[in-house]
């Protein structure tokens, strides 16, 4: 796929996990106890064999930066292609954006100068690995204008809500789109993954900026869908979106499960994120781990069950942590117990504090908070 | 980015092993496994970073596919640079004729043109089977302070295990007046850690005066420090007081292993000041399940952890199926543990499968006549049958 | 230099020549050949031993991260220290800067988080070679709160007029300070490079944003010339400073004198910049070239005299280049003449056309025009 | 990013290059300066990555050191890759015994642990001293279209030409029924560039097979390519038509040059679209004095010319003083030719220094004995002396 670009949306979806995104972008938000979210679709696309990647960020993107570094994980560092990274104001003509075609506007020197024929655009929401080539084969053969990548199931309304639902006819053609509609029930949302070729894009850019059109979803997707030939590729593979905090906290715990982690993480096309030098976790003595996943770096004493718990964490003696999310360098003192927590990075939780919330709405710490 | 360096190590990778066999058949000593996450090699390595040298070259002339590949561009421990970094020196053919290093001295003699490109003051040489965290930087300074020709690292070792080193005898100024090798009555308990820090010009005086000695055996502490102290060179000793543990057999090996997890024993590796680098694996967190129990052990990513683990060290990428047990032991990367199997006191090889209930190794508490006991190893890439037994001290080449 | 954090702003002084930095930083001009003019302060920290280096960027500076890349040309592509570039709304608190101290504010995480004692400032529009240990050597024994590098000269009232006077007693201590005056003469100009100690540097910082103090000249070197013990440090080495067009063109010729060119490309303290993998220069039959400066990827048919010739310039048969600086990708087609024409890149000159200026205006033309 | 590659490269860097003593004293030839900025090896290893191969194991094993600072961590090629890349492959010793390269075919035979690393289908060969931009992927296409169990690149060279060459003899549809090494009478005009495309399982067959022959001399052209043709193995030749030269000679190193500043000679190393990537040197754009004259020549970063030059390739650094004449010569890095010198038809070698007015060389048509008549060298590090004069075919070793 030397003949595809990759662009991803670092901030799109920001609002919808608000708490997690206050400093820092949708794409740098912590993930499953050693990754951040763009790590998903950078490692796909790479997988994918892309070669040239572009990350679109808005604000905030300073921990973006320093995640992604110079790229050498992904193997990205290259001469030829490799990641290049387009924050605002880059460019004389590249201010803040408000909707998506504008971002892209920003982007156009690096889509015009690329060399490739098809351009594959990725937001950092859904959490999956997935294989682009099949998607952009189908784009190619199928002479649309525009594919989405889709996938059809039950819904709840809250996920609806946050979603692009569209009506595809037999032949997967789209014939209308709602966004963030008011259901919930069995449809077709977006997945927030398109493709098209490089010409189709530039043009619609073009003509989109010339017309004060700044939506890909209004804009295009929902006023165009009878113009132009727009198709969906039916996704089956295991994902989890992100549309909540809820459902970041249950996507997380998904993991928990073998079947879904064997899913995610496939020997032959692994996901790739920052190496952080951390020696192994360390158990000690009456410590009591179950049902867990623990990052390098971490040194347990106590009790763990249920949890996703990040590089460098510390559970004292006798700390209980049950349901939590513990990101990077949160330290829970001896005797504290936790439950239904989602922590930050280098949050600290008290000797013998008790925190505890409920399944339904996990409660979040902010990130260096002590508590 | 100065095309000068002040001081250049030169890590001396060693050959097979031999007392390592079962694990080193397809690998050089220094890239076995270690602590978890770590090969041997990584602690001299990121010592050197840690001390501000940033320039060093590994000789090595077995196997060095492995320890190539896991060097590589030196990235891991921040030595790729654009000038120095780290580089892997094997025999090569010279215009004069082709020779295999044929001892520690001649290797470094043959890598004469790799010193000289930096024009260093000191060269600092090292050994690839040490694990230890050291400030080179401050034993240079102990060096230039002393204006020595040559500083050897000791550590002051229990008397009773004197004899199992090369002893330096001091004078009060750290002077070394006399050294002996593992001496029946020791006259110091100052063991040599292999550890050397060399005035250049003067080592390659010795080194190429050594080389046209036909008898010489091209060692260094058989023909450099002799000489260097017959021609009345100023040697000192520097006194290191940290953890150092040799690992050329497996016992030691076993034995390093289980230090990480003694709370008693000083080796941390969680000092941020000081991090051991690696080359990390891209694997997942380490997975923990329902059944499993963990306790007084490391385990690193992408291992999944069904059984019960205590007082080992499970290395990236293994898998312990639900009622196995491991005690005491070392899984190397990818060792596959299946249901039911019991591992004690063993070290299990790389990619090795151990079948439902078999047993591999045996508390020494469980063995009546102590002689037969030690360690049990089972090799890399090796499949062990269900309920196949591995007796202890027993070392397995092939599948059984 | 290992406790030295370096600081190079990359859009001060953008104005001094505005029709060069149009569609880019200060730190991405181009200049001698294949040089930008970042390359400068960079590879001097970089010579001075200083390993961690940040990039204060506002605008315009897409071509900036492309010209830096991975930092690897420097060899700062490092786990430890390396390059850091700094661009607006990396955090929630960088907006975009109008003072030297605002953008100083938005690196405060950078400054904060170094092990360094020191730091090392600099802009990009004086080329030297400079090496900053002896300044930091003088800054830390002379007891100042901090060091201006200078030089004491003759100035035309150009220069001066865009310059920071200072005047010192006989110790080098700085009593008065006259921002951008109009004088001409003998004068102390700073060079606008600094040294200041971390611990200073954050409390200045701090004090003066809370105090709504956004100019580093205007707010600290003058108003506190008093109260602070501000020091010069008089460089001799040989330099130039871009004030204007005018002496951005003198500045580029002064390096047809090989006297001038030694004292900055010195063998042991290179000037790095980014590889570009051009073929050597070719020079045609019939082609005739003095007293040039001619970079790699050059194809010479017809006549070229006392210029600088940039990477991948063409000049055809029997056009004739005099006094001129010809920027990277500039076509002179057959027959073409110019003299004391600046043309920036990818430039088209057609066949026989003339474009002839004087030395007191040479004429420039802008990026991928076509005369 | 695969663990996979479909493709491997293989570049055998030969030995010393006796014919280019003075040169290759201690670099291995591929390390040679070639056309002002590059090396020899730079040829192709862009043409692997410009044709999409992105692991290359170059095997050598003398004077390896210029070579692997040259290559590095490949980067310049962007050849730096997590999986893949570019290694330089020494002997090395193994459990089994340590052997030295004992031909082009046991250099491969000895890195089948390597290739299989990548598990490849095809396995590229190729030699590190031809000049040429080559697309592999093209002649990978053409052996997979043709199931070709090996596929041999030719070029049709003039008749009296052929007999210098391996001549195939193929039949109307490629394939190879039969091949001459340097034949007397050529059946044939197709000569072996010495570029090989073989399917990876069948030729480890081969080259094991061959290994164990005691008899054989682990040669590709002596050995490998007739025992697949006796095997019935189907060969292919792959008819490639543009520029490519064996560099293996002073006058063929000479000419290959000479050929970049030639109009007339299809080798253009100004085409985006292909380029020529070579380690760049850190150093400030040519500068050219008053009294300069450049004509059809081609020069690099960091010279000063203030003399005559013409017909010429000038390497980096290179300085040549008011007065000094260069003519059809290669100048290779940092050499210094001093005032009123004079050059012609020659080659000197790297920082080398030739006093003032020397002469080096002499047009052949000032020469009445043509016999007498050829390429002057001069070694690299020399120095000639103000008013010396070094003949034409002379080869200088030593200052003078």
């Amino acid at each position: 796929m030397g003949n595809v670009l990759g662009l991803i949306f670092a901030n799109m979806h920001d609002m919808t996990v608000g708490e997690l995104t206050k400093n820092r972008t949708m794409g740098s938000v912590l993930f499953g106890g050693r990754y951040r979210l763009i790590d998903f679709p950078l490692s796909n696309m790479v997988n994918s064999g892309i070669n040239a990647v572009g990350v679109i960020t808005k604000d905030n993107y300073q921990s973006l930066l320093d995640h992604l570094g110079s790229a050498r994980e992904w193997d990205l560092a290259r001469k030829k292609g490799g990641l290049y990274i387009l924050p605002p104001f880059g460019n004389a003509g590249a201010a803040l954006y408000t909707g998506r075609i504008e971002a892209l506007n920003g982007a156009m020197s690096l889509i015009k100068h690329s060399l490739c024929d098809y351009v594959v655009m990725s937001d950092c929401d859904v959490i999956t690995n997935m294989d682009y080539r099949p998607i952009v084969d189908q784009h190619i053969d199928s002479g649309a204008d525009i594919t989405v990548v889709t996938h059809t199931g039950q819904y709840t309304n809250e996920e609806i809500k946050m979603s692009t639902v569209l009506n595809t006819d037999d032949s997967g053609r789209v014939q209308s789109v709602l966004i963030r509609p008011d259901l919930s029930g069995t449809c077709t949302c977006s997945l927030n993954a398109f493709v098209m070729s490089k010409d189709f894009l530039i043009d619609l850019i073009n003509d989109s900026i010339a017309r004060g059109r700044v939506s890909f979803e209004t804009d295009v997707l929902q006023a165009k869908c009878g113009e132009l030939n727009i198709r969906a590729f039916e996704y089956d593979n295991y994902f989890s979106k992100i549309t909540s905090i809820g459902s970041y906290f249950k996507a997380n715990m998904d993991l928990l499960d073998p079947a879904n982690a064997s899913k995610l993480y496939l020997p032959k096309r692994a996901i790739y994120t920052k190496v952080s030098d951390n020696a192994p976790a360390k158990y000690d003595l009456n410590c009591r781990v179950v049902n867990s996943l623990i990052a390098d770096g971490c040194i347990i004493e106590g009790e763990v069950e249920n949890s996703v718990i990040f590089r460098g964490v510390r559970v004292g003696k006798n700390a209980k942590v049950k349901n939590c999310i513990l990101m990077q360098g949160t330290v829970v003192a001896d005797g504290a117990e936790c439950s239904y927590l989602i922590t930050d990075k280098n949050v600290n939780i008290g000797s013998n504090r008790i925190l505890t919330s409920s399944p339904a709405y996990p409660m979040y710490v902010g990130k260096g908070a002590s508590l | 980015m100065f095309n000068k360096k002040e001081c250049v190590a030169m890590l001396l990778a060693g050959g097979q092993g031999s007392r390592l066999y079962a694990l080193t058949q397809t690998v050089a000593k220094p890239a076995v496994p270690f602590g978890a996450k770590y090969r041997i090699i990584d602690f001299p390595l990121s010592n050197c970073i840690n001390s501000g040298i940033d320039t060093v070259g590994v000789l090595t002339q077995y196997q060095p596919l492995v320890l190539n590949e896991y060097i590589g561009n030196g990235q891991p421990w921040d030595l790729d640079r654009l000038h120095g970094g780290v580089h892997v020196l094997s025999p090569y053919e010279k215009a004069s004729g082709k020779d295999w290093y044929s001892g520690t001295a001649n290797a470094i003699y043959q890598n004469i043109p790799f010193i000289e490109r930096y024009d260093p003051e000191y060269v600092v040489v090292l050994s690839g089977d040490h694990i230890y965290k050291m400030d080179y930087n401050k034993m240079l300074d102990f060096h230039k302070a002393k204006n020595a020709a040559a500083t050897i690292a000791v550590l002051d070792v229990p008397k009773e295990e004197a004899s199992r080193f090369g002893i330096m005898i001091t004078d009060a100024e750290d002077n070394i007046i006399d050294f002996e090798e593992k001496p029946k009555n020791p006259r110091s308990t100052l063991a040599s850690m292999g550890i050397y820090i060399f005035d250049w010009k003067k080592l390659k005086k010795y080194l190429i005066a050594n080389e046209e000695d036909a008898n010489a055996s091209k060692d260094f502490g058989k023909n450099i420090i002799p000489d260097m102290r017959e021609a009345g060179e100023k040697l000192v000793a520097y006194r290191f007081d940290g953890y150092w543990k040799d690992v050329g057999t497996i016992e030691s090996l076993w034995e390093a292993n289980m230090d990480l997890i003694n709370p008693n024993i000083p080796i941390d590796l969680y000092d941020p000041a000081w991090k051991i680098y690696s080359r990390n694996p891209i694997l997942p967190p380490q997975a923990i399940g329902h059944n499993a129990e963990i306790q007084n052990s490391m385990v690193t990513e992408g291992c999944f952890i069904d059984g019960s683990v205590e007082f080992s060290i499970i290395s990236e990428g293994v898998t312990i199926e639900e009622g196995a047990v491991i005690y005491d032991s070392i899984l190397m990367p990818g060792a596959h543990i299946k249901k039911g199997a019991k591992v004690e006191y063993a070290i299990v090889g790389e990619d090795s499968v151990i079948g439902e209930n078999a047993q591999i190794g045996a508390r020494p508490e469980t063995i009546v006549d102590k002689d037969t006991w030690g360690v049990a190893v089972v090799g890399n890439k090796l499949n062990i049958s269900d309920g196949a037994n591995v007796p202890p001290k027993a070392i397995i080449y092939e599948d059984m």
